[in-house]
């Protein structure tokens, strides 16, 4: 499964994007954030808890509760600021 | 209907005139052009002069995104026509950033359609924005005006 | 603030382009472009294909009558760029009738202000349209989706 | 005084202008109105009362109550449809 990492989440995590295969347990969006966490400082920092940011499955926007099973891409990112 | 996202800038004219030649049902056209705007002012937040921004956005889901507010702009009014281009990498101080078109046989409809799509292309389009200002580099915040303009098109339930 | 009235066509591209450049404090820029419908439709009135119009107006009135509309919709809201362009004469269905522009450093003022001076200008500036249409030539009567569209911006006593 | 006709109201009156010298007790627009009438039936027709028509006095838009003291440029017009 590729992670994706967007704008400020990005340069804390120190890298754009990753592969990783986390363990079957893993089977949320908000699983995902939990077991990303301990993969770095970086991404903890990121990815903490009550940081602002949300998350795509697939490149659809997905709440945490969504379900990994399946999917080959999921991404982090902060609010969007376009237009 | 149709969307670009691309780096270049666009040419509002030629757009304008693709989008609605041969299409004599078009009574209005409603467009809306986001500018690079020098002074970022917003309350309580920051205040520094913009010199230029770059915007970052998520190839390929950025596409879907913007087709499917367009789809549902489609779904709530009559439109003849939209576009939208969006632009993304660095940009100056009045640079263009983003071009909304609506045609519709009626004005009401293109307005509206096209503050529908300002406002969502806003809050639900994978960009983000990095100010240069003399004071350094800043992702810009998410604006709670722009969360509080997509949210009064919410259907209710 | 700019207003034109004149007979030939003009060039969206080019006016917008006058209308912004140099101006970095332009955040959004709403505009709308009016054209000749083929097909008329107003329920319980007349459904006929409209192959030209013919604009008349009223010179000198119709000028003044634009200036002051569009200095109305600078004094109620902050506005950094507005421009007026009606065509008169004869008009075919797709061509172009009337461009009005508003730039603002923020997309809702821009937005508001271009729907104001649209319905203004539609219920207040001295200008007649006559149809062409298969079964001869029609006055338009008026609107009243635009005396309506007008009012809501008639400010309370 | 000039008083000009716009649209369908200078079809029907048959003239785009002309000059008139109203007596001295013609003295609003509402006056100028009764006035014309009686000139031809064509004025009549256009000018009747219940028509849907508009007036200005020197370029600006004036009620039937409007004094003409110094106009130079009366107007009478249908409801506009510009736009």
């Amino acid at each position: 499964m590729k992670v994706r990492y967007f704008a400020w989440m990005k340069r804390t995590v120190g890298l754009p994007e990753e592969e990783v295969a986390p363990p079957a347990d893993v089977t949320t969006v908000g699983d995902l954030i939990v077991w990303l966490r301990a993969r770095s400082p970086g991404h903890a920092e990121a990815l903490a808890e009550g940081a602002a940011f949300g998350a795509a499955v697939d490149q659809r926007t997905a709440t945490f509760d969504v379900k990994l099973a399946g999917a080959r891409e999921v991404a982090f990112f902060p609010p969007f600021t376009g237009g | 209907m149709t969307v670009c996202v691309q780096e270049a800038d666009f040419d509002v004219g030629a757009e304008l005139a693709r989008l609605t030649d041969g299409n004599k049902r078009i009574g209005g056209l409603a467009v809306f052009v986001g500018l690079v705007r020098e002074m970022h002012v917003r309350e309580g937040y920051h205040r520094d002069k913009v010199d230029a921004l770059t915007l970052e956005h998520y190839p390929g889901m950025t596409e879907k995104a913007l087709e499917e507010i367009e789809a549902e702009a489609n779904r709530r009014w009559p439109l003849e026509a939209t576009l939208i281009v969006h632009r993304y990498g660095r940009m100056e101080a009045g640079e263009r950033i983003v071009l909304v078109a609506v045609g519709s046989p009626h004005r009401e409809a293109a307005f509206e359609a096209c503050e529908f799509l300002v406002d969502w292309l806003k809050t639900k389009a994978p960009f983000w924005k990095l100010e240069e200002t003399p004071a350094g580099e800043k992702w810009v915040g998410a604006h709670e005006g722009d969360d509080a303009a997509a949210a009064r098109w919410e259907k209710k339930p």
